[in-house]
């Protein structure tokens, strides 16, 4: 596309090109970064909306219905009122580091984006260390929580910090050795060949794409990663970081307006990501599911919505997990059963009856 | 000739004191008993050395060598000639007598006593016959061990200060020369031993500093002025036993030193410092001798008096000729003897006054008649009566230091007068006149064993001084060898 | 290579502008009327009488240990993983390429048992 | 372009300031651990550069290493700076004088 | 590339191995029956020690192999130090045991940690790779972290643990440091390529030099010299008595194989440069060290700048290896078997030392200060006969091995023209005399403080017995483990 834009920009400036064209790159990239935050900023804001929603009908009852039609305006007037909201600094707190906890929140939930692709090519940065480039940046995210809970010198925020920060870990390396096994099978660290590499397979020859994904070799592992995915966002059943009923909102008891905004923003544009990476890792990213039918973005956004869908449903569904049993779970779970599958996987792929070749 | 006569000299005292370590002090008469038997024992093996040696021969006898540290070809090799076989006879003999005298005026921990004087009295014979630089080195060192308890553990109220100060003096001296030794083993090609040392061709500026590194050893052991100051302190605080087997052989060890290594190993230095340490020498007679007069301890009295007459043997020893150089091991052995009398008699009557001031005494003839004979008879020889040991002695170094150059003899010579001074006004105070207190009006006469010890020692000296000729025989070869060497310039 | 990098560089600071920019917005946009009850800590209603950054359960020491540690074993198993195909092909390491990482994994195994049996990773 | 003395630099700038912080630092442990951190990283970028311009692989291999001993040192450290903490009640660097002589 | 993949050949590494996979055993065997029967992981200890002694006996053949792709070297020097290793823990064991039972530190994880400290040891000492002499040092390092903390309750050993975690890493930081520039300069990691590397001269002296001076400073803070030392008093000060005795005896034969190893067989080709900088650490820790010894009023503390003291000793010799610049095989070899036999000897008198301070501890009661000592004749003068062998030996005087030790180094240093430094060098160990004279002083000439009955098990005094007598015994015949420390390094550089 970028080679359809220049020369029409070439001809259009004219004499004022010869500027524009050191600072080119530039801005083509931030073109291209608003072409991936815009919507995806929409989606946190309808995500919300269909998170009361789907609540809603799960619990027999309406949601949001009166801002616009069907409710619809309701994300919008949402954020306008936090907008208007007066921004608190508390008097105990430290305020520089106050500021930055919300700021070191939602940067890496955005700047995630940048190596996850939506279809072939649609990738702002297609690089080879795409795998270890999100698991880095990915936990800079635990900092906002913990810079907030302490900037906050409150004790709920700091509880919350703590148990946020314990519990993010403690999933992390669950899902670090979950993709270790979708590394074995798929053999790069590049996305974009990760989800090639499950177009390829026995099914996939019978037009079954579907089945030649990761999740069905690897389901423990999907499982895995998917339930650790939901922890490791802070999100029900193991939101227990702020648990409305027993440390009020955890890390952001102290904030409002829009400090608290960008909180809640992270919070919703992780789980988009973590169901990006879901697609992608386990659920063939845009490939489709059955041979005759075209990949492409569409799938994409089909999957992650999907996921998405999962991770509300379950939600309205389960009760919280106590804090002990969260990280038994991760600890006494995850960990042995990843590492139990990573035997697995190496035993199968050593053996002849590999479906990896 | 490979006997084992030496290492038994070494070896039977030593390991003679191990029983006696394990008898333990609480079996006292089992541990005398025992003790006196390995004393004597090892004085019995030394007799052989006396017996069998050969006058007419110059060179090293009863010589084993057997490898010991191959990795610096470091040899167990022992030997002795006329000039160190006495000293082994004496040192063995003195051991008899220091086990007598501590027979029943050590209470505490008796067989560590006897046992540290056993350990080393093998441990002077090893330094008198090796002949091998690490080995003498070894033996040198370790029996500063024995010595160093021996003030600590059984000394005066001073003792712990005494003893550091002997240690570290003496250590302090002895680390130069190990560098020294090292020096030399480089130099020659890979040899600790000391006959081959004594062929090396040493340039000048090494030779000077060599000998004084082993100055600064020796001398302290000696010791000389002004390296003395330990020596006062040891003599005070260490018991009887410990006194006299500093003075009668531990003294030597630092003379024995001079002639063994400094000169005929650097002679041109030996030479070309000889009047600096004739200097020394003389300032210790005569200084040291009016020091002593002052002296309101008998123990620190006699302890400058042996300065003194160790004066007198390093004098001999660099005034290069035949008869100072006999003199000097002549006074040595007669030193032995009388001062190792002197510091027992000290002792017989700090045993029963717990006292060494002379102010304390007075008029002990009348209640110690035999005690005071012979007192005032080794008092005599050690001013230099004639027909003593510590006439002849005096005599040939006087005689020498005159060869040599009259007024060195001379400065040498007022000693006679000083010794007598101070050792007979010493006398005079203590023994002659009226009974001075109560005190010693309840003294009593010198039982059967100090006696003995006592006696021995007179008859010792008495021999010596009417009849030298067993003793500067033996010497004689060797003494002539040694001046050959030292007469040779090795640059 | 690095001009792949650039776009992610530019990302990373249009997210941390993205984080910036509401919080100033708001601040300028929003009205501002604090007083001493709205700025003092959150609590039930009582005056906070001690500082809040107070000892906290060691337990949290003990996951952030645990956490290096199986984070690196991670680390290790990262570049083996991506090469474990490449491996699986080649004969001349296909044996010792599974093995040896499962003897790492093993000796760390070991480790997780012996913590998990001194209750380490209890949390009650 | 950056060259390999830059990298050296940079890495020579940070152990500095990471020696700097373990000596003249008298506030907090904390500080000291994250301190020597700094060093190791410094150490970290000089492998890497060098490991980059030899074209040997050697270096970032050890990197590697590095990494992992850094974390069990720091785990080891936060292991016994809470061990003091429940003894001293501070981790105040001028705390730690118990033993002098 | 895989393709040129060669299995490594594990047997030169196979006591490593089986310490690694005895320890599994032992952290099993503890986690079962710990709680019950401590005696069964002390024994296990015990037994793995044993084991390795045995396999490193049995698998010795005198031929330096390398394996691990050339990153870990198995030659006569390595089974020697590791055997030599393995004496220094066992004998550390046994001597603790009491102790350890008596104040509740007999953990599982004391012997494991132990055992892992051992394995680091183990991997120093026949380190080929600066990657693997890294490894092993860190192993060991975090290990004696941990023992030197496993007091939990006691201020001054957490305090000792952060401090000596502190000036550790910061040691090792500088090692790295040194080794990353010269693995800039040289363009390898390998000792062997280093030293190639140099000896063809195509490196860049400048960074070399730099990176070495780094190099050095690292070594020389594990070797706790002079000025990099600081570690070393509270360390040993504030650690339990056991873990003193041990960060006392066995690490400085790895470390000195870390600074054979890096220094010789690596860096030999920068000789000049680096003999002046032991030279002046040598000299400053001698001094230091016996200096500030005379100050201490606790035994250990005394000890600790003792240590100081005879590491200086000890780099004397190491330094004395090559004159001028020329690489001579004879004087080199003199040199390095010095500083090893002066290790060996060291170590020896060190475990004694600590054992006697062992001796007269006993349950709620550390015999650490020098008071302590006081009458220790009257009390028992077998012991205070032990105690006496091994002062006089530290203070190097005859006839035990201490005296040998230091006229092995001396003889080296003079050999390379160090003169007035093995002058200097003497002159100290005199002051050095002044203190362990004191000991001694106590034992004899003092009256008892303390008239407890001496209450050490028999194993303890069996042992420690056998030390004294070990160190009086190879004074009186040093040459047979003077001709192995020879033999070693002339079969091994």
């Amino acid at each position: 596309m970028e080679a359809m834009i220049v020369p029409f920009l070439e001809s259009s400036l004219g004499s004022l090109w010869p500027l524009v064209k050191p600072v080119w790159p530039l801005i083509w990239t931030l073109a291209k970064i608003v072409l991936i935050l815009a919507p995806l900023m929409l989606s946190v804001a309808y995500l919300t909306f269909w998170e009361r929603k789907v609540i809603g009908w799960m619990q027999v009852r309406i949601g949001p219905n009166r801002v616009g039609p069907w409710g619809l305006l309701q994300p919008i007037a949402d954020g306008l009122k936090l907008f208007f909201k007066e921004v608190l600094f508390p008097t105990a707190a430290d305020k520089k580091l106050f500021v930055l906890g919300p700021i070191m929140a939602i940067a890496p939930a955005l700047a995630l984006w940048a190596v996850i692709p939506f279809s072939p090519g649609w990738v702002l940065a297609n690089v080879d260390a795409g795998v270890l480039y999100l698991l880095a940046v990915s936990s800079v995210g635990v900092y906002g929580i913990i810079i907030a809970g302490w900037a906050s010198n409150s004790k709920y925020p700091f509880f919350g910090a703590m148990r946020a920060t314990a519990q993010m870990i403690s999933y992390e390396v669950s899902m670090g050795l979950a993709l270790i096994t979708v590394l074995m099978v798929s053999s790069s660290l590049n996305l974009t060949d990760i989800v090639n590499a499950q177009g390829k397979g026995q099914f996939a020859g019978y037009g079954l794409g579907v089945l030649s994904w990761n999740w069905l070799p690897l389901l423990p592992m999907f499982a895995v990663y998917l339930i650790s995915g939901v922890a490791e966002t802070n999100r029900a059943p193991f939101d227990v970081v702020e648990g409305e009923s027993e440390i009020v909102a955890g890390h952001m008891v102290e904030y409002s307006g829009m400090a608290f905004a960008m909180f809640f923003l992270a919070e919703y544009a992780n789980m988009i990501l973590i169901s990006a990476m879901v697609s992608i890792f386990f659920l063939g990213g845009w490939l489709s599911p059955l041979g005759f039918l075209p990949d492409g973005f569409h799938w994409m956004a089909a999957k992650m919505a999907a996921i998405l869908f999962f991770f509300l449903w379950i939600r309205a569904t389960f009760p919280r997990y106590r804090y002990d049993q969260i990280m038994r779970l991760g600890w006494k779970v995850f960990v042995p059963l990843t590492l139990v599958w990573i035997l697995v996987v190496g035993v199968w792929m050593m053996s002849p009856l590999t479906i990896w070749k | 000739m490979n006997s084992q006569l030496l290492s038994l000299a070494i070896w039977v005292p030593i390991l003679g004191a191990l029983p006696v370590f394990w008898v333990g002090s609480e079996r006292r008469s089992l541990v005398r008993w025992l003790s006196l038997a390995v004393a004597i024992a090892g004085f019995l093996v030394t007799i052989p050395l006396y017996t069998g040696f050969d006058v007419r021969q110059a060179g090293m006898q009863f010589v084993e060598q057997t490898p010991w540290i191959t990795r610096f070809n470091v040899q167990y090799f022992l030997g002795v000639d006329g000039i160190s076989m006495p000293f082994i006879l004496l040192n063995s003999f003195i051991t008899v007598l220091v086990v007598l005298a501590g027979w029943e005026v050590i209470e505490e921990k008796q067989a560590q006593y006897m046992g540290a004087f056993l350990v080393m009295s093998g441990l002077m014979n090893g330094i008198f016959s090796a002949l091998d630089g690490v080995l003498f080195y070894v033996f040198f060192e370790a029996s500063l061990i024995p010595m160093y308890i021996i003030i600590g553990a059984w000394g005066g109220p001073n003792r712990v200060y005494a003893a550091f100060k002997f240690f570290l003096y003496t250590l302090l001296g002895s680390l130069l020369m190990l560098v020294a030794l090292i020096w030399l083993f480089l130099e020659s090609g890979g040899s600790f031993n000391i006959l081959e040392w004594h062929e090396m061709r040493i340039g000048m500026a090494p030779q000077i500093l060599i000998f004084i590194a082993f100055l600064v050893s020796f001398a302290v052991k000696v010791p000389m002025w002004p390296v003395h100051t330990w020596l006062p302190d040891a003599h005070v605080e260490a018991p009887t036993g410990g006194s006299v087997v500093l003075a009668a052989i531990a003294l030597k060890l630092g003379a024995y030193g001079f002639v063994r290594f400094s000169l005929p190993i650097v002679p041109d230095a030996s030479h070309h410092l000889a009047p600096f340490i004739i200097t020394l020498s003389l300032i210790a007679v005569v200084y040291i001798g009016f020091v002593a007069l002052v002296q309101t301890d008998m123990k620190k009295l006699i302890a400058y008096s042996s300065i003194s007459h160790m004066g007198f043997v390093t004098l001999g020893f660099f005034i290069f000729n035949q008869i100072g150089i006999e003199g000097a091991l002549v006074q040595m052995i007669s030193h032995g003897f009388i001062s190792a009398a002197m510091f027992l008699c000290v002792g017989v009557m700090y045993d029963r006054m717990h006292s060494r001031q002379i102010a304390d005494y007075g008029g002990v003839v009348n209640t110690m008649p035999k005690f005071a004979a012979l007192f005032v008879f080794f008092a005599m020889s050690n001013s230099g009566l004639p027909a003593t040991s510590g006439f002849v002695g005096e005599f040939m170094v006087i005689l020498g230091a005159i060869k040599f150059n009259f007024w060195v003899g001379f400065a040498a010579a007022t000693t006679l007068i000083l010794g007598a001074a101070y050792t007979l006004w010493m006398v005079k105070r203590v023994v002659f006149g009226e009974v001075a207190n109560d005190h010693v009006a309840a003294l009593k006469d010198i039982n059967n064993r100090e006696f003995l010890v006592l006696g021995l020692l007179a008859v010792s000296v008495l021999a010596m001084g009417l009849y030298p000729f067993p003793f500067t025989e033996v010497m004689h070869a060797s003494v002539d060898n040694l001046l050959k060497h030292v007469a040779v310039s090795k640059l | 290579m690095l001009d792949n990098y650039f776009p992610i560089l530019v990302f990373v600071l249009v997210g941390l502008a993205f984080g910036c920019a509401p919080i100033l917005l708001g601040w300028l946009v929003a009205p501002n009327h604090p007083d001493s009850e709205k700025l003092s800590a959150f609590e039930c209603g009582f005056a906070p009488f001690e500082d809040a950054r107070m000892k906290f359960d060691v337990r949290y020491y003990l996951i952030a240990i645990l956490f290096i540690l199986f984070d690196l074993e991670i680390a290790f198993l990262f570049p083996w993983a991506t090469i474990f195909k490449e491996i699986v092909n080649t004969d001349a390491v296909k044996m010792f390429g599974f093995v040896e990482m499962f003897v790492f994994i093993g000796i760390l195994v070991i480790g997780y048992v012996y913590a998990w049996a001194k209750g380490a990773l209890d949390w009650e | 372009m950056i060259s390999l003395s830059h990298y050296l630099i940079l890495a020579a700038i940070l152990f500095s300031i990471g020696m700097v912080g373990i000596f003249l630092n008298r506030k907090n442990l904390i500080v000291l651990l994250m301190a020597i951190e700094l060093m190791l990283l410094a150490v970290n970028i000089n492998f890497v550069a060098f490991s980059h311009y030899l074209n040997d692989l050697s270096g970032q291999l050890f990197v590697f290493f590095i990494l992992v001993v850094a974390a069990a040192e720091s785990g080891i450290g936060l292991a016994i700076l809470v061990v003091l903490f429940r003894n001293l009640s501070s981790i105040d660097v001028e705390d730690l004088d118990t033993l002098k002589g | 590339m895989l393709n040129n993949f060669v299995m490594p050949d594990l047997y030169p590494a196979a006591p490593e191995i089986f310490l690694l996979l005895m320890s599994f055993l032992v952290l099993f065997v503890d986690l079962i029956f710990g709680a019950t029967h401590r005696w069964m992981t002390a024994m296990l200890t015990v037994i793995t020690l044993l084991g390795c002694a045995a396999i490193t006996l049995v698998t010795s053949d005198g031929q330096t192999t390398l394996t691990f792709a050339n990153m870990f070297v198995d030659d006569l020097l390595s089974d020697f130090l590791k055997l030599m290793t393995y004496l220094a823990v066992i004998m550390m064991l046994v001597y603790s045991r009491q102790y350890l039972a008596d104040r509740g530190l007999d953990k599982g994880e004391f012997y494991l940690l132990v055992l892992y400290a051992t394995l680091g040891m183990m991997v120093m000492i026949s380190a080929a790779n600066f990657l693997t002499m890294y490894l092993g040092l860190e192993l060991m390092s975090l290990s004696l972290y941990g023992l030197v903390a496993i007091d939990r309750d006691s201020k001054r050993a957490t305090e000792a643990a952060m401090k000596y975690f502190t000036l550790g890493a910061l040691a090792s930081g500088l090692l790295l440091y040194g080794m990353s520039m010269i693995y800039g300069a040289t363009g390898s990691l390998e000792i062997e390529g280093v030293a190639q590397a140099l000896y063809h001269g195509q490196s860049e002296k400048t960074v070399l030099v730099f990176g070495l001076v780094f190099l050095v400073a690292g070594i020389a803070f594990k070797l706790g010299l002079v000025p990099f030392h600081m570690w070393i008093p509270d360390v040993y000060h504030g650690a339990p008595t056991a873990v003193t005795m041990f960060i006392g005896s066995a690490p400085k034969f790895a470390a000195f194989a870390m600074a054979l190893r890096l220094l010789v067989y690596a860096l030999l080709g920068l000789a000049v440069d680096w003999q002046k900088m032991l030279l002046i650490m040598a000299v400053l820790s001698i001094g230091l060290g016996n200096l500030a010894a005379i100050a201490q009023t606790n035994i250990k503390r005394m000890l600790a700048y003792s240590a100081i003291s005879h590491m200086g000793y000890m780099v004397l010799g190491l330094m004395s290896g090559v004159v001028g610049g020329q690489i001579d095989a004879f004087t080199a070899i003199n040199a390095y078997s010095s500083a090893l036999y002066y290790t060996v000897a060291y170590v020896l008198m060190s475990l004694g030392a600590f054992g006697m301070v062992l001796l007269l501890s006993r349950a709620g009661y550390e015999a650490e200060n020098l008071e302590d000592f006081k009458g220790l004749n009257k009390r028992s003068p077998w012991f205070a006969a032990m105690m006496l062998i091994i002062m006089f030996s530290m203070a190097g005087i005859p006839f035990f091995i201490g005296f040998f030790a230091k006229f092995a180094v001396l003889l080296a240093a003079i050999k390379a023209g160090y003169t007035a430094v093995a002058v200097i060098a003497v002159m100290f160990s005199l002051v050095g005399a002044f203190f362990y004279l004191r000991v001694v002083k106590l034992m004899y000439f003092d009256t008892p403080v303390d008239s407890a009955p001496i209450t050490a098990g028999l194993d303890l005094r069996v042992l420690l017995s056998l030390n004294g007598l070990a160190v009086a015994g190879f004074g009186l015949f040093p040459d047979a483990v003077m001709m192995v420390c020879t033999t070693t390094l002339m079969r091994s550089l």
